[in-house]
């Protein structure tokens, strides 16, 4: 019902899209009233035509760099430059800039048609043209009979695409969107997710997208910037977020289910942790190192005993999820659970799905991915292999990774 | 929950009526500041630049776009035909003028006064206002708010027509600065005279202390001695009390400083007051004084003292008859005294139509013009060559009174002849609080000080 | 916004039920017969033939219902209503405009200080006005505004405007904020903001705050006394001329102060619940 | 600094024209007032000089207003607000839990405060006249009709200290409607979840409001309080309206408008003024802060 069933048209003809701009942040903090720092010294560089997603817990100040680009926040140091054009002193009403609110923000007096019309009307665009372009993008977006409604006549899907029509007939250079989705229930976000990776191939227009939600961020931006406490921890793309974090925290945030973690030492090429002993590879960079370190390790990068030759260690399992065609064996570890601010803080972002974790558990508890036909009971011995070459080290201290 | 604040901004019924609100609004908002803006300016361009002292009459200007603008609180049954009248006469008598008839109603005049105080003070007054003859007018002299119209008086030759002790009391620092219209008796007791006879008594009391004799009588047959109403009627009251007692020449010593209010005299007339008040039915007084008067003539009460203006209300109103259905005397102690007050119109400093109000005050002192007022407001004439044959039943005793040479004139407390405004409101709160805690030594004290400090 | 739970319903009674919930309707149908009462009062006096009029009879039944008194009091009061009518409605519009303008920027469109001058604009609703009359009485007369309509109109604009002020702060700060920067992002300064986006969702807020300034202007006694003259006269004053300060006939006094509670009466029963909105954003709370 | 004024100064420059008539209106004529107490200004004419507090040392002498007006009015004050909370508070109490016509009911209750004071006056003024024998009428007149005659009263003509009180009668009528309707709002305002859960862990229904409603309707008693306690302080045309001049019935607000008016005692006037704004500002003050701050809070 909410999917346009033929691929989107070619944009509207006879009105030429401007050339995309890219976005620079440089050095960009935010202090608000009572000192609180927001953002801190953010330096992003966003390239034309880029769909970048920021990501983070709440608070970390993502949704503060948005609407610092907006111009709905001001910028307390730092510069912004939308293109080449510093607009860190711009008003937003003058920023060529789209937005798209987490409560789609309609007007509720005006029709749809005039929602998506309001922008153009501000800039003082014509009533033919404006009537043209808003036709366009509606049969685009599938909404040509609602264009006489009000918001309050509308679905919360077809809201969202009210939303994002409204943005899209304003032709801007650069889109902004925050949380989006997040009023939407599981199925839509799904569809709808689908649909914004295909209007952004169409449109190319440079997109900025927020939200907290992980599994959203990696599937929807080309480079992901993950953010805390208005630190930027890694601006990558979400398959070099996911194989190489560059601390706990993003290590810990990035994937589902989430990292494990113990606390371990290092010595003489093995690693050991909670009364068992791993072998690093020969050509491991950290074969030589002698120091405790936080052990992660994927539940993916478990198997069942006798993969590949892989070091292997007895557990207990204390709870089983069916999957169907595999199944996560969640299992105690005699050694305490990892809890520090980086760890607490990604755990308390998770959506809920990943309620898995138990965060309350005094001891390290694992999550391993198995295979569906190995035979499990809760409380029997159970001997799992680990990929030594999928092991992540991180500094106790620091949380910084270890390579 | 976002969804549902949005579906409730749902307009309907209510954006229509505000929106109709709204228009209707604005638009009578224009109309009227229009309507306002073209009715204060007219008159504001020949302002104030009159001559301080009125020369002899001068012919207006403009004649055919003359008018004289008069304010007054002469608007309940009687006054306002009695004023219809006087106007009528003006306007024949004056024809080119165009006569501004500004009356405001309410409270013997409370209303009216502070509105005209307003007027007075924003420098907007009209071209001539009443004012209770006498010291009403103090605060306005002093603030150089109305004309020494001395000159205008002796050129229409009215000192002659004037009884002396009426001059005396509008005669303030030697000059006279208002036109006495009407007279109006005070001191004055009404009964029933079946009630007395029915009690067995055989006529109104000649002294206060018979009063109180009677009132002992009247008490033991289960009425009232006295019906009284708001608080006026009680300082009304309280002059006649102090009159009764003192005699007219230490009351009016009371007012120019020659009698001591701390005096042990003084204090005994209080008493005597106090003593009166007891044997009222103070304690559910009337709301007003015509409802105290039906007291009277239900037969609840055997006495009210009240001005003359009772004559219009028992006579006029109610269709009693004078004599035999009702009977009015002096207040015990006071035969021979005529206690007046009288309404007065004055030209006040910064008039627009000079000549015209002086036309007015004219009219105001003419014999034909307070003979057409008077039989209408149920008041005597100022003049005492008035004409007697207009003045029947009540009025025509009244008339004869206030013509006999030999009727001792006093002013008014209770009605602005002998206080000004300041000393009057210090003597309402006084007896306010007199009538509460009955203490006589305090408020004599309180009146005392309060004479001397607005003096 | 949850949508209230049916209260009550389907809830499983105590077997007291029954007993408590007779004796609070008949607490409630006595007190409502108290508060009737003098109403009650009022109706039938006024509503009595005028020669059936008596104070001490002040409690009976009209034998026959009769509209004299009406006609007998509406020519005194004719003019000061007409006048309540024309000073009230339009002190109420502009007043309630300005609150609008005032209460979307405290809230909305906030500058460094907005609490503090709301603070302030606040305080202006509770103050007494007699500690405002002397001077006001000064200025208004020097700026020959005193005696019409136009200067009593300024005074309850002004004088309104605390109010109107906070209604429709609480209103829009019940505004999504997103709103207002949907419209400042898709190119609109503040006031296209606030007329096409802020203004349109106000109708509620209108309705609540000119009710509450129609109201209080049309009920308004001090400032129609002090700042009128006689042909000005708005209801109330001229109400308290003729019923008020000389004993007129019961009858005409009662059917005078039904005449000038009409229109408040009026109002009341047909936006009641606005009115009670209204009432409530007196008490600061939104 | 200038994106600021160019981000703020519309807002501003869009409430100046309100917030210069307030300044002037409100804070000006304030200060104009307390600057004429300051002054000896009586009569017509209004006068400059300086004469320090001699107004308010001549007020705390006055008789009239120490002895009548200062304790009439906190009679009132009391009586009043204590008898609209009670009355408001009872109604509001019985209607939360009744299921029918409580619309209807919370209207009638509600209603006498679309009536003006004026009015309000004029009609208690005859029902609480003080007539006795053939002309006892109004209140009383019923009293002595229900047979409870031994309750018959002077009400506002009272010889009593707390003749005042009687006043309280018609505004507690106009006003107890107001404060029913703010608590019910306050009652209201507590999830029914709350008090289910209440009621699960085995609360009685009064318990359940002594425990649940009743702490979370501090908020609304406090704002009853102030708002009833200022009009109390403030209100002129009720008194005004009901017995002019009569001195059991004085208040402050009512001695100004006399001595002001009518006597020409400007100076007196705006001095019972000021101490009538200290009042108000004294309960006022802290409540706006309250308020304000409470906001910010959230």
């Amino acid at each position: 019902m909410t999917t346009p069933a033929a691929p989107p048209p070619p944009g509207p003809p006879g009105s030429p899209r401007r050339p995309a701009a890219g976005i620079r942040l440089d050095k960009v903090g935010k202090r608000f009233r009572g000192g609180v720092d927001a953002v801190r010294d953010l330096d992003l560089a966003i390239e034309p035509g880029e769909f970048i997603v920021l990501v983070g817990p709440s608070g970390c100040g993502k949704s503060t760099v948005l609407r610092m680009i907006a111009g709905l926040e001001e910028v307390s140091s730092g510069r912004i430059f939308l293109g080449d054009a510093d607009v860190t002193n711009e008003l937003p009403q003058r920023r060529d800039v789209a937005m798209v609110f987490q409560s789609y923000a309609l007007y509720p007096r005006m029709t749809v048609k005039k929602n998506m019309a309001f922008g153009l009307r501000m800039r003082g665009v014509g009533r033919a043209e404006r009537d043209q372009r808003v036709a366009a993008v509606a049969r685009t977006l599938g909404l040509d009979h609602l264009l006489e409604r009000r918001p309050a006549a509308l679905s919360g899907g077809q809201r969202q695409r009210v939303a994002m029509g409204r943005a899209i007939v304003r032709e801007p250079r650069v889109f902004l969107m925050d949380e989006p989705l997040s009023n939407l229930d599981a199925k839509l976000r799904v569809t709808v997710r689908a649909q914004l990776t295909l209007l952004h191939q169409r449109l190319g227009v440079t997109t900025v997208y927020v939200t907290h939600d992980q599994v959203e961020a990696m599937t929807l931006g080309q480079r992901v910037a993950v953010l805390r406490d208005g630190l930027l921890q890694q601006f990558a793309s979400p398959r070099a977020l996911f194989r190489a974090p560059v601390n706990l925290f993003v290590a810990a945030f990035i994937g589902s289910p989430a990292m494990n973690f113990v606390a371990a030492t290092l010595a003489g090429g093995r690693v050991s942790f909670a009364g068992h002993s791993v072998a690093l590879p020969a050509d491991s960079p950290l074969a030589a190192a002698d120091r405790p370190v936080i052990l992660g390790v994927r539940p993916t990068a478990f198997g069942p005993a006798g993969t590949g030759g892989w070091p292997e260690f007895a557990v207990t399992p204390a709870v089983i999820e069916e999957l169907g065609d595999e199944r996560y064996v969640l299992f105690d570890l005699d050694a305490p659970r990892v809890d520090t601010d980086a760890t607490r803080a990604a755990l308390d972002a998770r959506s809920s799905d990943d309620a898995l974790l138990l965060p309350d558990q005094a001891r390290a508890r694992f999550t391993a991915r198995l295979p569906a036909d190995l035979a499990i009971a809760i409380g029997d011995q159970l001997t799992v292999s680990v990929d030594p070459r999928r092991l992540y080290f991180f500094d106790p201290d620091s949380g910084a990774a270890l390579s | 929950m976002r969804t549902n604040s949005l579906s409730r901004l749902a307009p309907s019924l209510t954006t229509f009526t505000v929106t109709v609100a709204l228009g209707l609004g604005l638009g009578l908002t224009a109309a009227v500041s229009t309507a306002g803006c073209s009715k204060t300016k007219e008159p504001a361009k020949e302002a104030a630049k009159e001559p301080a002292v009125p020369a002899a009459p001068e012919p207006p200007k403009e004649p055919a776009k003359d008018q004289v603008e008069v304010f007054s609180w002469w608007t309940g049954a009687g006054e306002q035909e009695g004023l219809d009248a006087m106007i009528a006469d003006f306007k024949s008598k004056n024809p080119t003028i165009e006569f501004i008839n500004a009356a405001v109603s309410g409270g013997a005049g409370t209303n009216a006064k502070a509105i005209l105080a307003n007027r007075l003070q924003a420098g907007n007054p009209p071209d001539s206002y009443q004012r209770h003859a006498g010291l009403e007018l103090a605060d306005d002299i002093k603030a150089a708010k109305v004309e020494d119209l001395t000159k205008l008086v002796d050129a229409q030759g009215w000192r002659d027509k004037l009884p002396k002790g009426l001059l005396d009391a509008i005669t303030i620092d030697g000059k006279i600065y208002s036109v006495p219209v009407n007279i109006h008796r005070a001191n004055l007791i009404w009964f029933v005279p079946k009630t007395l006879q029915a009690l067995g008594i055989a006529g109104p009391p000649k002294s206060w202390k018979e009063f109180m004799t009677q009132a002992a009588t009247i008490k033991a047959k289960g009425k009232t001695a006295l019906a009284i109403g708001p608080a006026w009627t009680q300082k009304h009251l309280l002059e006649t009390v102090l009159l009764g007692e003192l005699g007219p020449d230490k009351y009016t010593g009371l007012w120019n400083g020659k009698t001591d209010w701390k005096s042990a005299e003084v204090t005994a007339a209080l008493d005597m007051y106090k003593a009166v008040l007891s044997v009222s039915d103070i304690k559910s007084s009337a709301a007003d004084w015509q409802p105290a008067a039906d007291r009277v003539i239900d037969g609840t009460a055997v006495y009210t003292v009240m001005g003359d203006w009772l004559d219009g209300y028992w006579g006029r109103a109610k269709k009693l008859a004078y004599k035999t259905d009702y009977d009015v005397t002096a207040t015990p102690g006071s035969a021979g005294v005529y206690d007046f007050l009288s309404d007065s119109f004055t030209l006040p400093v910064g008039a627009k139509h000079h000549a015209a109000a002086e036309k007015w005050l004219i009219e105001c002192g003419s014999v034909q013009g307070q003979d057409l007022f008077n039989p209408q407001k149920g008041s005597v004439p100022a003049r005492t060559d008035a004409d007697k044959s207009k003045y029947q039943g009540y009025l025509a005793a009244a008339l004869k009174d206030w013509q006999d040479p030999a009727t001792k004139i006093v002013g008014s407390l209770a009605h602005g002849v002998v206080a000004n405004n300041a000393l009057g409101a210090e003597i309402d709160t006084a007896l306010g609080i007199y009538v509460e805690n009955r203490d006589s030594a305090g408020f004599a004290g309180a009146v005392a000080k309060a004479y001397a400090a607005t003096k | 916004m949850t949508a209230a739970p049916a209260r009550g319903h389907g809830r499983i009674r105590s077997p007291w039920a029954p007993y408590t919930t007779t004796a609070r309707y008949l607490a409630l149908f006595a007190l409502a017969c108290l508060f009737i009462l003098p109403v009650y009062a009022l109706l039938v006096t006024a509503l009595k033939l005028p020669a059936e009029v008596s104070v001490v009879r002040m409690w009976q039944w009209p034998h026959e219902l009769s509209l004299d008194n009406f006609r007998i009091v509406w020519p005194k009061l004719r003019d000061g209503f007409g006048n309540s009518v024309a000073m009230a409605l339009p002190a109420s519009a502009l007043s309630s405009l300005l609150g609008a303008a005032n209460g979307f920027v405290l809230s909305k469109w906030r500058f460094p200080g907005a609490d503090f001058a709301f603070a302030l604009i606040l305080f202006g609703m509770f103050i007494p006005y007699q500690a405002v009359l002397i001077p006001m009485f000064q200025t208004m007369s020097a700026s020959g505004l005193r005696g019409g309509l136009s200067g009593l109109i300024m005074v309850h604009v002004i004088y309104g405007l605390p109010i109107t002020t906070l209604i429709f702060r609480s209103y829009f700060a019940g505004i999504s904020d997103e709103l207002i920067e949907a419209a400042r992002v898709d190119g609109a300064g503040m006031l296209r903001t606030f007329a096409f986006v802020a203004l349109p969702i106000a109708p509620p807020a209108f309705a609540v705050a000119m009710i509450w300034q129609f109201t209080s202007a049309w009920n308004d006694f001090l400032f129609g006394v002090l700042l009128t003259n006689k042909d000005r006269w708005p209801i109330t004053v001229a109400l308290n001329n003729i019923a008020g300060s000389q004993a007129v006939p019961f009858n005409e006094a009662m059917a005078s102060a039904l005449l000038a509670c009409l229109p408040t009466l009026a109002v009341y029963v047909v936006l009641g619940r606005f009115f009670l909105r209204g009432l409530m954003a007196g008490a600061l709370k939104g | 600094m200038l994106r600021r004024l160019r981000a703020w100064g519309p807002g501003l420059l869009l409430i100046s024209p309100s917030l210069i008539a307030l300044a002037v209106f409100v804070y000006g004529f304030l200060g104009w007032n307390i600057r004429v107490s300051l002054s000896s200004w009586r009569g017509l004419l209004p006068a400059h000089d300086f004469v320090g507090l001699a107004n308010y040392t001549a007020l705390a002498s006055d008789p009239r207003f120490m002895q009548y007006d200062v304790p009439n009015i906190a009679i009132f004050t009391v009586v009043f607000v204590a008898g609209s909370l009670v009355v408001g508070f009872v109604l509001a109490l019985l209607l939360d839990r009744a299921e029918f016509g409580q619309h209807a009911l919370r209207s009638l209750y509600l209603f006498p405060m679309a009536i003006s004071f004026i009015a309000t006056a004029i009609i208690w003024r005859w029902l609480m006249d003080n007539g006795g024998g053939e002309s006892t009428t109004g209140l009383n007149k019923l009293l002595v009709d229900a047979g409870l005659g031994s309750l018959r009263s002077d009400w506002f003509k009272s010889s009593s200290r707390w003749a005042i009180a009687a006043i309280a009668l018609p505004a507690g009528w106009s006003l107890s409607g107001y404060v029913m309707s703010l608590f019910l709002a306050g009652m209201r305002g507590v999830p029914e979840e709350l008090r289910e859960a209440a009621r699960v862990d085995g609360a009685s229904e009064p318990r359940v409001f002594w425990h649940v409603v009743r702490p979370m309707l501090l908020p609304v008693l406090m704002s009853a309080v102030v708002i009833l306690a200022h009009i109390s302080l403030k209100t002129f045309d009720l008194f005004y309206a009901m017995d002019q001049k009569n001195i059991k019935i004085d208040t402050p607000a009512l001695y100004m408008w006399f001595t002001t008016f009518d006597g020409g005692f400007y100076a007196r006037g705006a001095a019972i003024a000021a101490l009538l704004l200290l009042g108000v500002a004294t309960v006022i003050v802290p409540y706006i802060w309250y308020s304000v701050r409470a906001e910010r809070v959230k």
